[in-house]
């Protein structure tokens, strides 16, 4: 099997074996379960950073191919639907992300209760479709893995959530499956037009390669497959799964769905629905542009008016994801090169901000600003660690966040059309409006009077605590400092999306 | 006279029409079970006619028919069983009985 | 007559072998035997159906003046339809060994076979005689298997409602074919085909709905689908699970051979748009209905009728795409279905619970129970990694294989309808796993037959979708009967 | 020393953030800060060495034909939005960088000093979150020098960032005061969207000149300051207008108001009166002598590209002089000595900007509008003399607070007798800042005056009665404090001078502030680098220091004895000085703007309409279908007649409906 020889098939069999170690373990042994928990993230970090290794030997030996490792093995001969791996620099980077997410997420359940094995095997399940879906190149798979990561999250929030847990659970659910519904009938009409001379592919390379969908049906097949991914990008005005979802998540699903799973939209959107449809992406830009335009503002303003953490986060993301979607469609290297930058800053961001409010949550059992106050005094750890997150989320130069946005800022800005720039002016307003909120919870949570002097009791942060989230601010200080290590690995891999879309103007 | 392959087929058809009429209208489950046979023989009577006035070199038609009447012959036995099985739990043969199962 | 054509349907023989064996263990064993009667029964057709998967060498072709044909895709739909039966008898053997059914045992057994029979011959048939006798024998002993439960009125109310819709619509379908045979002179598939290219007068339209009626009956599709909910909830679950699966199977690739073979010359102007609008409401209604059901039995009645409209997907396309995608279908729903009325049935058995709400906080005292209906309820909920979701993925592509912009609004009508569709499959799951409950279904000891019919089903849902190769055999399979094809226009 | 040690400079204080902030948790208290010195002191001796080396060594090539130009040290890739478009971290050093150095590390050592005493309590035990003090005065530091020594636009507008976020947490040191918090959060707010605008304009620039760098922009080929470089770097612009002006002109002025953020220009000054809620060394380093120069120095850095631009120059003009009068009208009337201080500083810093904006019209026109930049040497040296005393006054305020424990004068009055070396050192402070030769405020605001009456005599008289004004307010301060009448103890024991801590930077300061002005600012820092002959203009220097001694009499007069006049002068513009009291209503205004429009107007609605509009949306599909569900379900009504009677119709409209579409 010469699919054993590729390193990225790893990825998905890593997740799998950690599922049947869990499987295996009795659901007393909560000893047994973190460690293989353990084992299988640290395996995957590990495989991660191995993996940039090799991406950025093949790059300096002068392998220019578009996609690296690339492996093909048929699996459902029929419809010519293959188990095709590879990656670019994107989806290197995204799976060094997903890794470092899923590495923290399993510090931050540590004392998950009830039931951590099972909650343990869904987190993996889900872990795995993400993989899966970074790696993989096939629509079809592709999509499956899509699918597998995201229904894991009904019962991650049904059974261990918090809240209309419920309500939110199904929710979130129908909502992204409807959109993979959507999604569905577009990759169908990809498929039955990817190549003119009737052998018929799932492959994307060979579909953009051939370039073969008719303009008419790119028109309709590309807004159903932006709006798929759309919707799991939470683009306005398909959000309102994220607030109540979020909300409702244990922390360690919040951490990996804002900081992974979101990111399969913004991902998915640039790498089937533009890739393949230059034609119609040129043509339709304009009405996304306005709607994550909108998600940018919109976003961000609802969340000043939020009481509850996660409800503030959550918007914060509608806003930061609607950043992403929306550099992703001006269409040229810098934006986009920005959009990956600001996954990255995001994922991490966010899931810092899950886990620090996760914990301040589990101490406080309330996550309404109003009843806080005075955090910094009771603990210091997360008070700084939350400060941390914020000043990123704000883009503060040296944190994550500010590279990410002037990549953005800066790279929109280059088009020449004055439609567009005055989008990118509305959304550069949007740092003000971040810094109001983001400063508007810290003042409230952390600075001041102890609101409630019960919390005078509380602990700080323990090790694992402290391991998860160190764990993400340093990777959101490393992206910070030094963007032009990321930016190098990920713009290159634009050139093939812009020249076609290049092509078509 | 001779008689046309209308004049069979319209009588036909009425009693199919009738076999409808009845089934839809009565209540009591016997009744519905002869408007059924009436509905099939009308049916057979079709077949017959048309093998004996369109095709009268072959005899589909006319085996048709009677592995059909065997067929009736069946159904009949088995709804008639069940008809006093459902006697014995609700001692009525009326059809409105069947409706605790609903919805 | 040459009986050496008997060699043409070496599955029938076997099948009335095994059904001749039972009938007489039935018979003349003494009663104390009768225990084994069920696992004889399960053992035989077990043999029979590894039997059935070795087809002799020169055993394809027309038997009987072309009344009957035996071809690799009818091969591999029999020998799909006998492992659902030998899974249907391995969840009935500790059922039927109960004292209220006990006597009747051996007519279940007897019955089932029958009925099997009835179907072979209905997915053999090429000529509507034969077509019919196997339409009746198969939907007339499920009558007698409704009724089963003697002791529960429900049984008898399902029985009477079955018998008096089946006369009627077979009634309907004999009448339509009663206009076919009348404009085309024949009963032969084929030839009717050939004589009524380019016809289009009223009486063919009126034939076809009639005929489609008729079948579609029988796979519950809207509006010819009411029976079905009553008749599944008040059957015992064993003969529920049998109906849902296995004569709805056998009457999906019969139908298909049907539309195919003898209308496939008005298909684009007559039944394919007949098919649209009664693929939009089987689906739409039966999830509808299905979203408030709490009795779980008749919950599944209706979600199989929505699976039927999938089904339909497959018919639609009139492509051997389209028949692949729907044997696979039906072969991965068999898996599914079987396991979740497996589960209800050892829940049943043992406790005589069947509402939803009885399910509440099933995973704290029955995993693995819980798991497997869990796994069912996702396979047919279209999720990966499960069976379901290829199943659908396959269904939705040959279906769009037309091409044509009204079948990919059809798709998409599906799709939404998944939603639906997850919700309430979802809703099972929450019962299972979220909600908690004071009186929860204690542990059940189930009986080892059960386990091992459900590990199969496991096993099937897990495996089927993700073992590519079953999909490309069913493809090689029916690119033998392309041919078929050929006349659709 | 070679001037590649600025590196270190720059490395030291960003060390010491670290250390202080993670090791410090774990170390005694007065340790660090003894720690934080001692870094100060060796980053403030290295600075010297590298400035002095700049201006005065001639081995490092810095100076070529009598040109001082700008000479960058290192200058690494940072972040590469394009291949051409590169964002660079760089140390770069010219006039007014250099001197900037000096201006800084002066500062800041003498603030670390100080801090030792001034953060501790009477008993000399160091106040809780001492170690957090010094790591953030570090943190500052580090990004006031980073800014200074920008090698190009982007990398000022980091540390635009950082140095506001360092403000930020400094203003909100004492995090469980809710006023500190406010006026933190107010701060960074408040320059945060002044930044929006320089961000804006960043783009702009560089999407028209395609780069950042200042030796494209405005440095020509010998590396100082050229107007033809700006002329191209402008002309780049191909023209191209938006509303009318150039977009060049936009970029600037957008950049201006990014500046007038930092530097507190109206109308964006409100953030720096709260932002006294600091501890007051925190406010004499950051408030008073170099963040909010921030903005001076970008626009003189900037100085060609707004030379040509003659408009966004008009528009610098006009708003700094008219900050400065109203600045100096609020402080007239400020009781609270920190916030008197602050509006000076903001009328100072005016002087500065609009030195700067009249300098390209300034005497003697030479060709393209150049001019030869007096106003800019006047306004660096403003400057760098106004850190000093303007850093002097505060350090003195901070001892009389820490010594009565007020900011109100109302407690204070007679200090003199008590703490004589304090009252000595703050009445040279007022000296200098009234600009009464020797002292040094008079040197450099006598060069602002000259350069604005270059302008036009009304600009001239205009600034110099904002320097009487200056003169007045500054000694009603004085007065008020350290006279008036017979102080009161309030507290157990009488106020005295602080520890040599304390003192010792108040000294140094006073000397400076007596000094500096006789370093020789033509010679050093001018616009293009060449040296400025300018001599002594008599009937200006005259006049002003003529304005300012009427001024201090008026004070005099006033408030040196207690009397009636004061408050009968209120009673009498009561509404005028209720007016100039409430800041003419400035935070007002903004309160309603923040909360009544944008919070109640537009945040409120819009998460209404998510909540209710949106998300209702997917709740109403949802509840459609349930209750579809619920209606349809009459269909099944358990009848088998019903059942059959909708198979046939069923059935029967299938036919019909089929024959209609096929047939017709």
């Amino acid at each position: 099997m010469e699919i054993f020889s590729n390193i990225l098939i790893y990825f998905v069999i890593v997740p799998v074996l950690t599922l049947a170690g869990l499987a295996l373990c009795s659901n007393k042994g909560i000893k047994a379960i973190r460690t293989v928990a353990v084992a299988g993230a640290s395996v995957l970090v590990a495989l991660a950073i191995y993996l940039v290794y090799l991406f950025l030997q093949a790059r300096g030996a002068g392998d220019t191919s578009e996609m690296i490792l690339r492996t093909d093995v048929t699996w459902f001969a029929p419809f010519n639907i293959k188990l095709a791996l590879g990656v670019d620099g994107i989806s290197v980077v995204m799976i060094l992300l997903s890794a470092f997410i899923v590495f923290a997420g399993v510090f931050a359940s540590w004392k998950m209760n009830p039931l951590p094995k099972q909650f343990f095997l869904w987190f993996y399940l889900l872990s795995t479709g993400v993989f899966g879906f970074f790696i993989s190149i096939d629509l079809f798979t592709m999509f499956m893995f899509y699918e597998v990561a995201l229904i894991p999250m009904y019962l991650l929030i049904g059974v261990w959530g918090s809240g209309s847990k419920n309500y939110s659970a199904m929710k979130l659910t129908l909502m992204l499956m409807g959109g993979s519904a959507f999604l569905m009938l577009g990759l169908i009409g990809i498929y039955f037009h990817s190549a003119a001379d009737g052998n018929l592919t799932m492959n994307v390379l060979e579909i953009a390669h051939n370039d073969a969908i008719p303009h008419q049906w790119q028109l309709w097949l590309f807004p159903l497959t932006f709006i798929g991914f759309g919707v799991l990008g939470a683009m306005f005005p398909f959000h309102t799964w994220s607030p109540d979802g979020h909300a409702s998540a244990p922390t360690a699903v919040s951490m990996l769905h804002a900081g992974v799973l979101m990111k399969l939209g913004g991902y998915g959107c640039f790498r089937i629905a533009i890739y393949l449809m230059p034609f119609a992406a040129n043509e339709l830009a304009w009405i996304f542009l306005t709607l994550t335009g909108v998600s940018i503002v919109y976003g961000a303003f609802s969340a000043c008016v939020q009481t509850d953490l996660k409800y503030i986060n959550a918007y914060s993301s509608v806003s930061h994801c609607g950043m992403v979607l929306f550099a992703i469609l001006m269409f040229n290297t810098t934006a986009m090169t920005g959009a990956v930058l600001q996954m990255l800053s995001h994922g991490l961001m966010t899931a810092l901000f899950f886990a620090l409010i996760g914990m301040i949550y589990g101490r406080t059992h309330t996550r309404d600003i109003r009843d806080m106050g005075g955090m910094m005094t009771i603990m210091p750890y997360l008070g700084v660690g939350y400060v941390v997150a914020g000043l990123a989320s704000l883009g503060l130069p040296g944190l994550s966040g500010f590279a990410a946005e002037m990549t953005i800022f800066f790279g929109s800005f280059e088009h020449s059309d004055m439609f567009h720039r005055v989008l990118t002016i509305a959304a550069t307003c949007s740092i003000v409006i971040t810094a109001v909120y983001i400063l508007r919870v810290v003042g409230k949570l952390l600075f001041g009077a102890v609101q409630n002097e019960h919390h005078r009791e509380l602990t700080d942060a323990s090790w694992e605590e402290r391991l998860s989230t160190a764990t993400l601010m340093l990777s959101v200080a490393a992206i910070g400092c030094f963007p032009n290590f990321f930016v190098n690995i990920i713009s290159d891999s634009f050139l093939p999306v812009v020249k076609a879309l290049g092509a078509m103007i | 006279m001779n008689l046309t392959l209308l004049m069979y087929l319209v009588p036909s058809l009425v009693m199919f029409g009738c076999g409808v009429y009845g089934f839809l209208t009565r209540k009591n489950m016997i009744a519905i079970m002869i408007s059924l046979e009436l509905m099939l023989n009308s049916v057979d009577i079709n077949f017959v006619v048309f093998n004996r006035y369109l095709f009268p070199g072959q005899m589909d038609g006319m085996f048709f028919t009677l592995f059909a009447i065997a067929i009736a012959a069946a159904e009949t036995a088995l709804a008639l069983a069940i008809i006093i099985n459902v006697f014995r739990v609700a001692r009525k043969v009326d059809i409105n009985e069947l409706t605790k199962l609903k919805f | 007559m040459d009986y050496s054509q008997f060699l043409f349907m070496p599955q029938e023989i076997g099948l009335l072998f095994v059904f001749l064996l039972v009938f007489i263990y039935d018979t003349f064993m003494p009663a104390r035997m009768g225990k084994h009667l069920p696992m004889f029964a399960t053992i035989l057709t077990a043999l029979y159906t590894v039997y059935a998967f070795f087809p002799c060498p020169d055993s394809w072709g027309m038997a009987f003046g072309g009344m009957f044909e035996s071809n690799p895709a009818t091969w591999v739909m029999k020998n799909i339809l006998n492992v659902g039966v030998v899974i249907v008898m391995l969840q009935s053997i500790k059922w039927t060994n109960d004292d209220f059914v006990s006597v009747r045992r051996g007519e279940f057994y007897e019955l089932i076979l029958l009925t099997l029979f009835g179907m072979f011959l209905m997915i053999s048939a090429r000529h509507f005689l034969l077509f019919v006798i196997g339409l009746e024998t198969a939907s007339l002993p499920i009558a007698a298997l409704a009724a089963f439960e003697k002791r529960y009125y429900e049984s008898h109310e399902a029985a009477a409602k079955y018998v008096f819709t089946a006369v009627f619509s077979s009634a309907i379908f004999m009448l339509g074919i009663s206009f076919v045979y009348g404009m085309s002179g024949s009963l032969y598939f084929q030839e009717i085909g050939s004589q009524i290219v380019g016809v289009k007068s009223p009486l063919l339209i009126l034939a076809v709905a009639f005929v489609i009626a008729g079948v579609g009956y029988k796979l519950s599709l809207v509006p010819f689908h009411q029976w079905t909910a009553d008749v599944y909830q008040g059957a015992p679950t064993a003969v529920t699970s049998y109906l849902s699966v296995i004569s709805k199977g056998a009457a999906a690739f019969a139908f298909m051979v049907i539309l195919v073979q003898v209308f496939g010359a008005v298909y684009s102007q007559v039944w394919q748009w007949m098919l649209y609008a009664i693929i939009i409401l089987t689906i739409t209604i039966g999830n509808l209905f299905a979203m408030r059901q709490r009795n779980l039995k008749r919950f599944l009645a209706y979600s199989s009728i929505s699976q039927a409209g999938y089904i339909m997907l497959g018919v639609i396309a009139a492509s051997q795409v389209g028949m692949t995608s729907m044997i696979y279908y039906v072969l991965v729903y068999i898996f599914s279905n079987l396991a979740a009325f497996g589960v209800i049935a050892v829940i049943e058995r043992a406790t005589g619970r069947v509402t939803m709400d009885d399910y509440n906080g099933l995973f704290k005292t029955n995993p693995w129970l819980a798991f497997t209906m869990m796994l069912a309820m996702f396979s047919l909920g279209g999720i990966p990694p499960f069976a379901g979701f290829f199943s659908k993925f396959f269904i939705f592509v040959g279906a769009c294989h037309t091409g044509s912009v009204a079948i990919y609004v059809l798709v998409f009508i599906a799709l939404v309808n998944t939603i639906i569709s997850l919700y309430y499959y979802l809703l099972v799951v929450k019962a299972m796993f979220i909600r908690q409950d004071e009186c929860v279904i204690p542990y059940i000891d189930s009986h080892w037959t059960e386990e091992i019919a459900l590990t199969v089903c496991v096993m099937g849902i897990i495996a089927v979708g993700v073992a590519s190769g079953i999909y490309t055999f069913l493809n090689q399979v029916t690119e033998t009967i392309t041919p078929m094809f050929n006349m659709v226009g | 020393m070679p001037l590649s040690y600025t590196i270190a400079v720059i490395a030291i204080p960003l060390l010491m953030f670290f250390f202080l902030g993670l090791a410090g948790v774990k170390m005694d208290k007065k340790l660090t800060g003894v720690l934080g010195v001692i870094g100060m002191l060796i980053t403030t001796v290295i600075a010297y060495g590298v400035a002095l080396t700049y201006f005065f060594g001639s081995d490092q090539g810095q100076v070529a034909d009598g040109v001082r130009q700008a000479v960058v040290v290192f200058n690494p890739d940072w972040l590469s939005f394009t291949k051409t478009l590169v964002v660079r971290m760089g140390i770069m050093l010219d006039p007014i960088a250099a001197m900037m150095l000096i201006v800084i590390t002066t500062v800041s050592l003498m603030v670390h000093l100080y801090s030792l005493g001034y953060m501790c309590d009477h008993h000399g035990h160091a106040e809780k979150g001492f170690q957090r003090y010094y790591a953030f005065l570090a943190l500052f530091t580090f990004s006031m020098l980073g800014l200074v020594v920008a090698t190009n636009l982007f990398q000022i507008f980091i540390f635009f960032e950082m140095v506001g976020l360092s403000s930020y947490l400094l203003i909100g040191f004492y995090y469980q005061s809710p006023a500190a918090v406010h006026a933190s959060k107010k701060a960074f707010i408040v320059t945060r969207l002044a930044d929006l605008f320089f961000l804006l304009g960043i783009m702009i620039l560089s999407y028209y000149t395609g780069t950042f760098d200042f030796d494209q922009l405005v440095f020509g080929p010998n590396g100082a300051n050229s107007l033809e470089v700006a002329q191209s770097a402008i002309a780049t612009g191909g023209g191209a207008t938006f509303l009318g002006c150039s977009v060049m002109a936009w970029a600037l002025t957008f950049i201006f108001i990014g500046g007038a953020g930092k530097s507190a220009m109206y109308p964006l000054h409100i953030w720096l009166p709260d932002a006294m809620e600091g501890p007051t060394p925190v406010s004499a380093l950051i408030h008073a002598a170099t963040m909010v120069v921030a903005g001076v120095f970008l626009v003189a850095r900037l100085f060609p590209l707004y030379v040509i631009e003659q408009g966004a120059m008009e528009i610098i003009c006009v708003v700094g002089a008219f900050t400065a009068f109203y600045a100096a009208a609020i402080a007239c009337v400020q009781s609270d000595i920190k916030r008197a201080l602050a509006f000076s500083t903001v009328s100072q810093i005016a002087f500065m900007m609009t030195s700067l904006a009249v300098s390209s019209a300034d005497g003697g026109l030479i060709e393209i509008h150049g001019g030869h930049g007096l106003g800019f040497m006047a306004s660096m040296f403003h400057l760098f003399t106004h850190a000093m005393f303007k850093a002097l006054l505060f350090l003195c305020a901070g001892a009389i607070i820490h010594a009565v424990h007020s900011n109100e004068n109302s407690k204070m009055h007679g200090l003199h007798k008590y703490m004589p070396i304090t009252s000595i050192a703050f009445l040279i402070g007022c000296l200098a800042i009234a600009g009464i030769p020797p002292f040094a405020g008079f040197w450099s605001k006598d060069e602002i005056l000259v350069a604005c009456y270059a302008k036009g005599t009304g600009w001239g008289i205009w600034m110099s009665m904002v320097a009487g004004m200056t003169a007045f307010y500054m000694f009603r301060i004085y007065f008020l404090i350290f006279h008036w009448k017979k102080h009161e103890v309030h507290t157990e024991h009488a106020p005295s001078d602080q520890p040599w801590t304390m003192t010792l930077p108040l000294i140094i300061l006073a000397t400076i502030s007596i000094v500096a002005g006789f370093v020789p600012a033509h010679d050093l820092v001018t616009w293009d680098g060449k040296e400025l002959h300018t001599q002594l203009n008599w009937t200006v220097a005259g006049s002003s220091v003529l304005i300012a001694c009427i001024g201090i009499g008026l004070a005099f007069k006033m408030y040196y004895k207690e009397n009636e006049l004061p408050d009968k002068l209120q009673a009498r513009f009561s509404g005028l000085w209720e007016a100039a009291y409430r800041r003419f209503y400035m935070d007002e205004l903004y309160q309603f703007i923040t909360h009544k429009v944008i919070f109640q107007g537009i945040c409120k609605p819009i998460a209404k309409f998510d909540r209710g509009i949106i998300d209702g949306f997917f709740n109403l599909l949802a509840s459609v279908t349930g209750s579809a569900a619920y209606g349809i379900r009459r269909l099944q009504n358990g009848s088998i007649q019903s059942y059959v009677y909708v198979y046939l119709v069923g059935a029967l409209a299938l036919a019909v409906i089929t024959m209609v579409c096929v047939l017709i």
